[in-house]
């Protein structure tokens, strides 16, 4: 037997309309972003007059590429109230797993394989502990950072790991046609897909429905603990994979290696407009805000500003981005009560 | 020379006093050649990521040359490539680089020197025998290594025989970490009577952990440091002595050099002996290394002198 | 049913008290009087910083910029005592709680008035004050040389068999205690962030609470700047990097939930004494240095994850923002 | 008839362009009870937040013995003598009991610390009145739905308030527990107070109200003595149209049993549950709050696991492993708290409509807009749904029409087996009907019916059989011919 819908509507006898215009949600957020980046393309360009330049701007890919393609699954993990602290440990864990893997031997294929292997493992621990165990994300992954990269250097102590095949280098420093870098095009293909996940599929309205209201979500039928674990796997498995990229464009592995890159990757998703409270985001935003990173560090790299000077500029852009339209509407908002 | 040469100095990382003062020397350099414009630059920590972003900047401003300072030898390398491949002159001075990225390094001392200094210094101040620690920076810091290595082997003979190394430390570089590490070194071997730190915040903060251990004058510490920094723990009679080359002339001789390689470039190079101004010259040998004076020693008679210069 | 939460911070005692016996047993000076008072000394820092982020959490936010601002605060008055060695170390205990309240209380608006996730804004601030440390020093560190007797002398005067820096600690924590439990306000913090919604119904203004603990959270990183830069002598742009995740784990090993509104001042310096001792201990029982990370971290995340089972309350997010 | 205590005039008030409130306006009196009714949506927990200080009003003026009065926050309500209880829980789950109740003005010692004896001793008091033996230093947390609720009403009793609110108290008590409520509320009248009343159930209402306020659409649209009007005539007001029966009750085809339950089983909270429920039947389940049903829902629908005994679905032995299995199976259940278990508050309707069955609408994963708001329209207009756009968000619905679109999401998985828990709680006459109307719908179309009730009534008017619970067993099973309220409630408490 089927419930038909349509006859139920007949039986109950409708009295009231219930249109259904498409209400196309203004995408505000990133049109602010396109607007900034495109101010700050003009004030690079307006400053150094070294910046308009094909070398140049393939040169500036690299200050976000890296961290750009943590900041895609990233983004669907804090979507769907997540957050993961521990991405540049992994990327040091999948650093010294590709080294040793190339130590032994071992030809280019297994090498990234091993990469991403590593990757995937730290994060499905760490989707275990957040499913299995119940430990909050961030708690969790506060503590796996320092054990992933503890194990880094337990492993690799002083030594450093370079045996890497030539080949190799093509990752992080080979380029897919003339200037453009293979790095660039992985990152725009893999934010195409993202993007498509997200907003136009199942999984995706899944992943939004689980930040949104995960019992609700739990109760409709989503196995809400199951997408978390991939969700984890699936960062760690993208942190692997910008490994295998920084340790190619590094050619050398030690233990060190993107110290610190965790809050990059994590205020390039949120710049990019994600909701550190879940259910809400986009991937355009993030590519946006990854693109709006590049261009301040590099133009200001470019104009020899401190990197901690610029470290200024970052944190204040991430906030003032999120503040300033809150601050006008609030401002807009009085003018109109009184 | 019409167009003025831009040379990129490249520190570990910005803050940091000793290369603040190579800069400086850098700078008389520049002046004494006319013509030089120096960009003194690096990143925010010490890591070869934020090197290589600083380094792809000065790529993009189309320097002559670069000089830097590496903080993992072989992960800027690919970037010092791809510099040297759009025509700029490579060199590094204080910690070096990969080989085939650089046309020449210039090592402050030479690492031998180095290691024995430190082994002289300690001895001096030990009164030539009893238990010693050596406090490091990372286990990972490549120019440490090999001066513990140094230090090592200059231990089996005749003369340190009194010195016994008990144990190596490592603060991390971090003024906390280091001073827990002194303290537990200080614990675990109460009858330790000095401490080598051969790298300028683990002596700093060594030193202050003796003195709030109260053994000041009991323990001794000693190494490579800075004296504006070490001032107050000379005179405190926490450290006796202690050694570093003058960073203002290293950083003097590498713009000279770099300079040079601009606009003579067959003046540098492996096997070739350099004329650097006031330092005199600088000879490199087949593999490009060149090494600058043996450190220098500072104790209460000129570390004040010092201290008001770097 | 889950734990008592006394139970928790007595349980927490008993692994506090078996992990130093452990360290007793490999080198049993460990816990000697004055091998304890160094611990008390060392650990004092983290244990107000701790407190402070405690506050921060029981109202449903999360301050990533104590860090930060403890260096920002602590070069400003390591300037300010070289610039001024004869104004003795007065004008720094007073200014440098003031100067953190400051920086604490613009993370605190922020949240307050624009309603802006704390994460987010603290995030921010993290970049901007460990900025502008190298903006005021210009990059040139403060030496021990430069900082005057008293500067460098006050937190280290022994009373009664402890530093002055220990005994700030004990005297936060008993201050902590007597407030949490005694005044409104304390209790206050547990209302806000246990259930924002039905706290503005109790009149309680949930945004003021939060402002409220950034401020007591950014003074107490103020004053810990003072106490961090006289303690190892030295200011610069880098100290006490990443030091935020310590004193959030110090919080979350204490049983603080990361969901607001619960949290004891007992389970806080239980929680900071038992990473104090890890990281004192780890040296001495002769780990190779090499491992050290990789053991502190594996302790962490079992710590956390035995912590975290009595933490089912509440749907588990990144961090519940107080939303009425 | 004494001097209105509380007045409010035109009072307006509106969110984001949906219009909450445009003419509030009420009067209460000392020692009366006033009623307050209206459908879902109609602003009554607007008004009451506004004369909390929770909600600032656009416009309109409040008086106070007939001075005008703006209310600033809920500190200030409580000085001016106004306190309520909320329509939404506002406990503290990891406070004490004593501190909950004093949560806005806890006693001091002279010395200004808080006075934990003094505040533990007057809630032991309190309580007492209420005719409660609670510790008073329990943690809220252990507390039931019930007892979480005494404690509410404690709080409110806890200041010497001449004006106390009421939003829909008893929607999530059982029958008992509004006998005591109702009692409670009559000592508070003795003493002179002025009661405001919000309620959905006219039986209680006529019970305690002496007079009556009806809002429809943000407006005051009448208000007089309740004794001079009827239920009819209150309904009309209400809905603006009038209402057919409530508990249209309408025979379908019984068939052949489609879920069987044999000794379903999860200790501690059930045990040994028994029931066969057949096509076209509604198996009313009626207990008391607390009494286990809500867990056996949960349990069969894989939310948690059953500890044993077996589920037959069309014959067949099952066990969901989670709610994505009981949904394929054919399985439904819409849970009792909407605002947590039901609706993604920020989705759109139309996606909300369609999420526990997401596959449906997409083509190789990839999802149809189109064919969503076909759906979600469709049965938008069946469930008479009160919204703007079907692109609006759930949270800006009223309470009531949230709820019908959670019960649309789950008629959208095309189920067999459609398990309703507490599915009219808070819910105005005039959805209530809808809702019973579609019930009715369902159950001729073939479906079975398993339907959590601790309204009586509704139990009584819509179930064909009555599955009673006490203490997470079955106490009996009454056929709907030969059942009575009085037996009915008798094996629910054991009187
Ligand atoms: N915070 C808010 N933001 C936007 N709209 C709101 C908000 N609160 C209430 N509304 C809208 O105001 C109207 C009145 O809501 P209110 O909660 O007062 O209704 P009610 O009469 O209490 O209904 P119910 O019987 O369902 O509780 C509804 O249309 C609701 O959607
Ligand atoms: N004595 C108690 N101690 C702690 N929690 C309780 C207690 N009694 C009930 N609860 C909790 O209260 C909630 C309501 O209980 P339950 O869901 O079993 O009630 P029910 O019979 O379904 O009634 P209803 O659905 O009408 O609320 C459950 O979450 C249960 O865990
Ligand atoms: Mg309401
Ligand atoms: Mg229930």
């Amino acid at each position: 037997m089927s419930l038909s819908i349509e006859q139920l509507a007949a039986d109950v006898r409708a009295d009231r309309e219930v249109h259904s215009a498409r209400k196309r949600p203004f995408m505000r957020w990133e049109w602010l972003l396109l607007l900034v980046v495109l101010a700050t393309f003009g004030l690079n360009s307006w400053a150094s007059p070294y910046f308009l330049d094909p070398y140049t701007l393939s040169d500036l890919t690299y200050n976000f590429t890296e961290k750009a393609i943590v900041a895609l699954p990233m983004a669907l993990l804090i979507i769907a109230r997540e957050i993961d602290i521990s991405v540049a440990g992994i990327m040091a864990l999948a650093s010294v797993a590709m080294g040793m893997t190339a130590a032994a031997g071992y030809g280019l294929p297994a090498i990234v394989a091993m990469g991403v292997l590593a990757g995937l493992l730290c994060g499905a621990l760490n989707g275990a502990l957040v499913t299995l165990f119940k430990v909050p994300a961030i708690v969790a992954t506060i503590g796996t950072m320092s054990l992933y990269r503890g194990i880094a250097y337990a492993v690799l102590g002083d030594k450093v790991l370079k045996a890497y095949p030539p080949d190799f280098a093509y990752f992080g420093q080979g380029y897919a046609f003339s200037l453009v870098s293979f790095e660039l095009v992985l990152f725009l293909a893999l934010a195409l897909v993202s993007g498509i996940v997200l907003h136009f599929t199942v999984v995706g309205r899944r992943i939004v429905a689980i930040g949104s209201n995960p019992t609700a979500a739990l109760f409709s039928g989503i196995r809400v603990e199951r997408y978390r674990f991939w969700l984890f796997t699936l960062t760690g498995g993208a942190a692997g994979l910008a490994s295998v990229l920084l340790t190619s464009r590094l050619g050398s592995t030690r233990p060190s290696i993107a110290v610190g890159w965790e809050l990059d990757i994590i205020t390039i998703t949120i710049l990019g407009g994600v909701s550190i409270l879940g259910g809400k985001g986009s991937i355009v935003g993030v590519v946006l805000a990854a693109l709006l990173m590049g261009l301040v560090t590099f133009g200001l790299g470019l104009l020899n500003v401190p990197g901690i000077v610029m470290s200024i500029v970052v944190g204040g852009l991430l906030i003032g981005v999120i503040a300033l339209p809150i601050l006008f509407r609030q401002m807009r908002a009085a003018r109109r009560g009184t | 020379a019409d167009k003025p040469v831009k040379l990129g100095l490249v520190a570990k990382s910005l803050g940091n006093g000793f290369f603040d003062a190579a800069n400086k020397g850098a700078n008389e350099a520049a002046k004494e050649l006319g013509g030089v414009e120096i960009i003194y630059t690096g990143p925010t920590t010490t890591t070869a990521e934020g090197q290589i972003e600083v380094l792809n900047a000065l790529i993009a401003q189309r320097v002559d040359a670069i000089a830097i300072s590496a903080n993992d030898p072989d992960a800027v390398a690919p970037t010092l490539k791809k510099a040297q491949a759009r025509g700029i002159k490579v060199m590094s001075f204080d910690s070096g680089v990969a080989e085939d990225a650089r046309t020449v390094h210039l090592a402050p001392s030479s690492d031998a020197l180095i290691g024995e200094a430190c082994l002289n210094l300690i001895s001096d101040a030990i009164g030539g025998s009893g238990k010693i620690a050596i406090l490091s920076a990372t286990p990972t810091s490549t120019n440490q290594n090999v001066w513990i290595g140094v230090m090592k082997k200059d231990l089996a003979e005749d003369r340190f025989k009194g010195l016994d190394l008990v144990t190596i430390a490592y603060g991390d570089d971090l003024a906390d970490k280091s001073y827990r590490e002194t303290q537990a070194l200080l614990k675990q071997h109460p009858d330790i009577q000095g401490i080598i730190s051969p790298t300028t915040i683990g002596i700093v903060a060594g030193a202050k952990a003796i003195e709030d251990q109260g053994l000041s004058g009991k323990v001794w510490i000693t190494g490579l440091g800075l004296p504006s920094e070490l001032e107050g723990h000379v005179k405190s009679g926490t450290v006796k002595s202690f050694a570093i080359w003058n960073p203002i002339d290293l950083g003097y001789s590498t713009a000279q050099i770099a300079v040079q390689m601009v606009r003579t470039p067959d003046a540098v190079g492996p096997g070739k002996t350099v004329k650097v101004g006031r330092v005199g010259e600088i000879a490199f040998d087949d593999k490009g290394l060149g090494a600058m004076a043996k450190p220098f020693t500072y104790d209460k008679s000129n570390v004040e002198e010092f201290a008001k210069i770097f | 049913m889950r734990l008592h939460k006394i139970d928790r911070d007595v349980g927490l005692f008993v692994i506090t008290l078996l992990l130093l016996g452990g360290v007793a047993l490999k080198f049993p000076d460990f816990i000697t009087p004055r091998s304890l008072a160094d611990l008390l000394d060392d650990t004092a820092i983290l244990v107000l910083l701790a407190l402070g982020q405690m506050l921060v959490l029981l109202t449903r936010a999360v301050d990533l910029s104590v860090a930060a601002n403890l260096a920002l605060t602590g070069m400003l008055v390591a300037l300010l005592n070289q610039a001024h060695p004869g104004w003795g170390v007065l004008p720094v205990v007073i200014l440098s709680p003031l100067i953190g309240a400051l920086l604490g209380a613009f993370n605190g608006v922020l949240v307050w008035k624009l309603k802006i996730p704390s994460i987010v804004v603290t995030l921010g601030t993290l970049s901007v004050y460990r900025g502008a440390v190298y903006v005021a020093s210009g990059g040139a560190w403060v030496n021990s040389n430069q900082m005057s007797e008293s500067f460098l002398g006050f937190i280290r005067t022994q009373m009664l068999g402890l530093t002055v820096l220990s005994w700030l600690a004990v005297v936060g924590v008993i201050l902590f205690a007597l407030a949490l439990r005694l005044s409104v306000t304390g209790r206050n913090f547990y209302a806000a962030g246990g259930n924002p919604g039905a706290a503005t119904y109790a009149g309680i203004d949930v945004g003021w609470m939060q402002f409220l603990a950034f401020t007591a959270s950014g003074a107490i990183a103020g004053l810990a700047g003072y106490l961090w830069v006289s303690r190892f002598a030295v200011a610069y742009t880098d100290v006490a990097q990443g030091f935020e995740l310590q004193v959030i784990a110090a919080c979350v090993i204490g049983g603080v939930s990361i969901s607001g509104g619960v949290g004891t001042v007992a389970g806080v310096v239980l929680g900071a004494l038992f990473l104090g001792i890890i990281k004192n201990a780890l040296p001495l029982v002769g780990v190779s240095p090499f491992w050290q990370m990789a053991i502190s971290g594996l302790v962490i995340t079992i710590a956390v994850i035995l912590n975290a089972r009595g933490d089912h309350s509440s749907p588990r997010r990144i961090l519940e923002e107080a939303r009425p | 008839m004494t001097e209105a205590i509380l007045t409010l005039e035109s009072v307006t008030k509106s969110f984001a362009g949906v219009h909450a409130l445009t003419h509030g306006a009420l009067e209460l009196r000392a020692g009366e009870v006033t009623a307050l009714i209206g459908e879902n949506g109609a602003g009554k927990s607007t008004l009451v937040k506004i004369l909390t200080g929770v909600y600032r009003p656009d416009g309109g003026t409040i008086r106070l013995r007939g001075q005008p009065v703006a209310v600033t926050s809920a500190a200030h309500a409580r000085s001016l003598g106004i306190t309520a209880i909320h329509q939404e829980a506002v406990v503290f789950d990891d406070l004490t009991v004593a501190e909950n109740i004093f949560i806005e003005d806890r006693p001091r010692t002279r010395l200004g610390a808080v006075d934990w004896a003094l505040m533990a001793t007057r809630s032991r008091a309190i309580l007492k009145e209420l005719e409660s033996d609670l510790d008073p230093t329990t943690p809220m947390r252990q507390l039931s739905v019930a007892q979480k609720h005494l404690v509410q009403i404690a709080r409110a009793l806890s200041v010497d308030a001449r004006v106390v609110i009421m939003d829909e108290p008893t929607a999530a008590l059982s029958h008992r527990e509004i006998e005591d409520l109702l009692a409670i509320v009559r000592r508070l009248r003795a003493e002179g107070r002025a009661i405001l009343f919000i309620s959905h159930k006219f039986d209680e209402i006529e019970a305690i109200a002496d007079s009556y306020a009806v809002f429809r659409d943000g407006a005051a649209v009448g208000a007089g003595r309740l004794a001079q009007t009827s239920r009819d005539e209150l309904v009309a007001l209400m809905v603006g149209r009038p209402v057919g029966q409530v508990f249209p009750k309408t025979e379908a085809k019984i068939g052949p049993p489609v879920l069987e339950a044999q000794g379903l089983t999860r200790l501690p909270e059930f045990e040994g549950i028994d029931f066969t429920l057949r096509r076209g039947e509604i198996l009313g389940i009626y207990g008391l709050v607390g009494s286990g049903r809500s867990e056996m829902a949960r349990a069969i629908f894989g939310v948690s696991q059953l500890g044993a005994g077996h589920l037959l679905l069309d014959g067949q032995a099952v066990r969901f492993a989670h709610p994505g299995q009981a949904i394929k199976a054919g399985i439904a259940y819409v849970p009792e708290d909407r605002q947590s278990q039901g609706a993604v508050l920020t989705l759109p309707i139309f996606q909300n409509v369609t999420l526990a069955r997401l596959g449906h609408y997409a083509k190789a994963g990839f999802l149809s807009g189109r064919k969503e708001r076909k759906t979600a329209s469709i049965l938008a207009q069946a469930m008479q749904l009160k919204a703007a756009s079907l692109d609006q968000n759930v949270e800006e619905l009223s309470g009531g029409n949230q709820q019908k679109v959670v019960i649309a999401k789950w008629l959208a998985t095309d189920p067999k087996v459609l398990i309703l828990d507490e599915p009219t709680k808070g819910i105005d006459v005039g959805s209530k009907a809808a809702v019973h109307r579609f019930m009715g719908a369902l159950v001729r179309q073939g479906l079975a019916i398993l339907m959590i009730s601790s309204e009586l009534p509704e139990v009584m008017g819509m179930a064909d059989r009555i599955l009673v619970m006490r203490r997470g067993r079955s106490v009996g099973l009454f056929e709907r011919a030969t059942a009575t309220p009085e037996t009915i409630i008798r094996a629910a408490t054991d009187a």
